[in-house]
């Protein structure tokens, strides 16, 4: 049985993708769903089976690591995995409604979305250093397809700084696989692990770490390296926008967080956690006042992810070298904020993908009066934001409150300065937004309604993140699934 | 004065970069390393149907790797593809009436056909497989249309999406089987493993081809522009 | 010393040089090529360093061709790329266009405060 | 002996042309040197033990990747296509 749930997990995207291409947008639509529908069974197939028997490595052809690969099936896989069905699939439905079937274009979408799912996937469940390279490759590629599908100029400029961009952070990564390979002899990031724990390793150069969590800072838009993600993002169109920045992002900071904790005792440093704590800091102060002095809708939102992307960053300095409780806790915090960044940045690009199309326009200040004809979509917007800025009970709340209470304990306090102002300033961008849609205006009142089911999508997303603080224990507990070393299979 | 600073900065971070990764490799390559994976290797050899140590990995004991690459190149052919927009793929006025070029492609075509064969039949036990046959092919069909040859499978129909997927849909089939029979996901019965894996290269070397070839057809361009998202066009 | 690590060091100077030049050079077919010199610097890296005890290693030398494909694979991609970029908006770097004719719209406050 | 220096000559020319290819001042030039660096690359996986990268390098590295970029190097410095001139998407400048 766990057989059919792994290779439907594995198998469904990229077949999904291929009939998806051999058939045109209309019903690539119904393909789609049930697509979206299968994947949804199969990750709370695999939900159920790792809660009853505890995690377990999957070795694809049978080969044992080091020789072959290994998937690690473990409760955050298990966590990333349910979220992606949930925000993808939210995505994909999305998409379905608001894409324009007669553009022809547009029937390259389906392909390039299960790509990017089959891609994430991987990602989440990889444990082979190569095979996590060409899994991240493969969601850059289908990325920047998406952001480039319509082929406009500007969407061209953004789609080709993205991917050189993305090109360039994959080949750091790749080249510290190329020196751990070297180093060790393996591929197998757990087995990597089990030799440095054992100690037949001495000593490793930090150069290794650094290169590879450099590449991946830049494929996650870290602070400094943020400048491809703006535009990219604000660009593409909206439920593309929200799959970039819901999910997409988050593979290769997953694996950076992979890395780190598996290795990170060994392999990194004090400075180093700290140095990546104080770019995601800052990364929080810079996005968020750019955030609050963009004039277009979508860059707000953009500016934002690149604010709530540094907070996943004080995972790093949170969890060397303090203890298991600390760190444990460092780790629910963060896992709590993608899932909450996720479910509210999705939420947030949809509802203002529905304002853009109602208004006719992109920027802030033409939202004036929207309040009246599209309040469903702007209280989805509102409600995102709340989680955005940390107020309970959203989900934003719980992940700051936990990354609150780890630098507390591990006596980081100066972390708690960008845990406020993060906060404060995100306040201020949504309330922009907010004051500039009540702005009454009396000359325009051809607004255009969108489809009910687009307003629908972002108001459950929206709620799903406001939720989440309510029922965070149950969430982590998917996390906290116990690994069983040998078995499984 | 910014940029003479910023010059300034990443020609000191490249120096630097070069001196910690010279002395990084100088360091890991001190000491050997305790996995001994080529090891490991020639004892699985003899499991994975082919005497061919870089096939075995790629077909076999990486086989995911494989695929997922495979989906790689083929997401960069539909976002190639997605860019053209006209009916036909073709750009009539890269038809050269060149003698010379139009003589040597008269044999260079064949030969190059030929070529590809042997490298993906050599593949099983010597250097060569899948990718250099398909990169061959691929060649091939660029001289053909720089030649002016009506390639008219390129027109973006379904028969070139067709061919796009055929060597991966293929790919996907066999890993699926695999689980039917009660295996792992890509695991091959070990007495089919030899006819499977040059049936896989086969379609790969195809696919390959064509998606290299979709490419390298669809950079030129035409017109074709989408008002952005809320500025109704 | 052996030959392999000669090569590996050699992989070192053409992601340096790469790097450099990706950084420093504006035109995108320009950084295409860096972006193409980095990732022959990293497979000699791979494969050099692998070998330098062992003698021929298979695993490296098929990641490396696995990375050769995927390298072309996102080569030509961008070539397609740039190739319509420039064809709607005569560019051949990334530099914004003048506000005038602003088609990209992605002018942000923070291009402006420099 | 003699192998120290064809290897130590080989890594040599890999960085000129490397060097060479960036900083060419044509950008067909360059395109050509990068090439040339794709065929020594070849020569380099030959002499690290590695027949199929070399294979593969020379057909894809040095022979499609040349010829890709040649075609674009080829358009891209031609002029700008007219956006006046009807339908057609002819390429200027040849």
């Amino acid at each position: 049985m766990i057989l059919w749930v792994m290779a439907g997990l594995l198998f469904t995207p990229l077949a999904w993708a291929v009939l998806t291409l051999l058939t045109g947008f209309r019903h690539g639509r119904w393909i789609s769903w049930l697509g979206i529908v299968l994947q949804a069974l199969v990750s709370v197939g695999l939900w159920a089976f790792v809660t009853r028997d505890g995690g377990f490595y999957y070795p694809l052809g049978g080969w044992q690591s080091p020789l072959g690969i290994e998937l690690r099936v473990d409760g955050l896989a298990v966590t990333f995995v349910l979220l992606t069905a949930v925000v993808a699939g939210a995505c994909g439905w999305h998409a379905s409604l608001y894409l324009d079937p007669e553009k022809s274009w547009h029937r390259y979408f389906w392909p390039l979305f299960w790509f990017l799912w089959a891609g994430l996937n991987v990602v989440w469940l990889g444990d082979d250093l190569f095979n996590l390279y060409v899994g991240l490759e493969l969601i850059s590629l289908s990325a920047v397809g998406l952001v480039a599908l319509g082929g406009q100029a500007g969407a061209l400029r953004a789609a080709l700084r993205y991917l050189l961009a993305a090109l360039l952070g994959s080949l750091f990564y790749l080249l510290g696989v190329a020196l751990l390979y070297g180093q060790f002899g393996s591929l197998s990031l757990s087995g990597i692990a089990g030799l440095l724990e054992s100690g037949d390793v001495e000593s490793v150069p930090v150069v290794i770490m650094v290169l590879m969590l450099f590449g991946l800072a830049m494929k996650t838009a870290l602070f400094p390296l943020h400048k491809w993600l703006p535009p990219a993002h604000g660009i593409a169109k909206s439920p593309v926008s929200a799959l970039l920045s819901a999910l997409v992002v988050k593979a290769s900071f997953y694996i950076a967080a992979r890395v780190w904790l598996e290795t990170g005792h060994h392999m990194g440093g004090y400075a180093l956690g700290q140095l990546l704590g104080a770019l995601g800091g800052a990364a929080v102060i810079w996005g968020s006042w750019l955030a609050f002095r963009q004039e277009k809708l979508k860059q707000v939102v953009a500016y934002s992810s690149v604010a709530q992307i540094g907070y996943l960053f004080l995972l790093f300095p949170l969890t060397w070298n303090v203890s298991e409780t600390i760190s444990v806790q460092a780790q629910q915090g963060m896992t709590l904020q993608v899932i909450s960044h996720a479910l509210a940045k999705s939420a947030m690009f949809l509802a203002a993908g529905n304002l853009i199309l109602s208004v006719g326009s992109n920027r802030v200040d033409a939202l004036a009066g929207v309040s009246r004809f599209l309040p469903f979509s702007l209280f989805s917007f509102g409600l995102a934001g709340v989680s955005l800025m940390g107020l309970p009970p959203s989900g934003g709340f719980a992940a700051k409150w936990l990354l609150l209470q780890a630098s507390l304990a591990s006596g980081q306090w100066w972390w708690l300065a960008v845990l406020l102002f993060g906060g404060l300033l995100s306040a201020a961008y949504v309330f922009r937004v907010y004051r500039a849609s009540f702005v009454e205006k009396t000359d325009v009142d051809e607004f255009y309604h969108p489809h009910r089911s687009l307003e629908v999508i972002p108001m459950i997303l929206a709620l799903l993140s406001l939720g989440l603080g309510l029922v965070a224990e149950p969430v982590l507990s998917v996390m906290a699934i116990s690994f069983s070393e040998g078995g499984g299979l | 004065m910014m940029s003479g600073f910023k010059n300034l900065l990443t020609t000191v971070f490249c120096l630097m970069l070069a001196v910690v990764l010279g002395f990084a490799v100088w360091s890991i390559g001190a000491e050997p390393s305790p996995v001994n994976l080529p090891g490991h290797l020639s004892e699985n050899l003899e499991k994975s149907g082919v005497e061919h140590p870089v096939t075995a990995v790629l077909l076999n004991f990486r086989s995911y790797d494989t695929l997922l690459e495979i989906g790689v190149l083929v997401i960069a052919g539909i976002a190639g593809i997605s860019m053209a927009r006209t009916s036909s793929l073709e750009d009539p006025e890269l038809r050269t009436s060149d003698s010379l070029l139009y003589a040597l492609q008269r044999w260079f075509v064949p030969l190059m056909l030929l070529l590809a064969g042997y490298l993906l039949w050599a593949g099983a036990d010597r250097p060569g497989g899948a990718f250099q046959a398909g990169a061959v092919m691929a060649s091939t069909g660029v001289l053909m249309r720089m030649g002016g040859i009506p390639m008219d499978f390129l027109r973006p129909g379904t028969m070139l999406r067709l061919g796009l997927t055929l060597g991966f849909s293929v790919f996907l089939l066999v890993a699926l089987a695999s689980v039917w029979g009660g295996e792992a996901f890509l695991a091959y019965p070990p007495a089919l493993a030899k006819s499977l894996i040059v049936v896989i290269e086969g379609v790969l070397t195809f696919s390959i081809a064509m998606v290299l070839l979709a490419l390298f057809v669809s950079a030129p361009i035409n017109r074709g522009v989408e008002p952005e998202e809320g500025e109704r066009g | 010393m052996t030959p392999s690590l000669l090569y590996a060091f050699a992989g070192v100077g053409l992601c340096t040089i790469g790097l450099y030049g990706f950084v420093r050079l504006a035109h995108l077919l320009r950084k295409l090529l860096a972006f193409n010199l980095i990732g022959s610097g990293v497979f000699l890296v791979m494969v050099g360093l692998a070998q330098h005890h062992n003698g021929p290693d298979p695993v490296p030398q098929a990641l490396v061709l696995t990375g050769i494909v995927v390298a072309i694979a996102a080569t030509a991609l961008a070539v397609v790329l740039i190739r319509r970029y420039f064809h709607l908006s005569g560019q051949t770097t990334l530099a914004e266009p003048a506000r005038g004719n602003d088609e990209g719209a992605s002018q942000s406050g923070e291009d402006r405060q420099r | 002996m003699i192998e120290w220096v064809l290897d130590g000559l080989l890594v040599l020319a890999l960085l000129v042309t490397a060097v060479a290819a960036l900083w060419s001042r044509d950008l067909f030039r360059a395109v050509v040197v990068f090439i040339a660096f794709g065929l020594l690359m070849a020569l380099a996986w030959v002499r690290l033990q590695a027949p199929d990268i070399a294979l593969a390098e020379a057909a894809i590295g040095a022979g499609l990747t040349g010829v890709l970029l040649l075609d674009a190097a080829r358009h891209l410095t031609g002029k700008h296509p007219d956006e006046s001139d009807g339908g057609s998407d002819r390429e200027a400048g040849r």
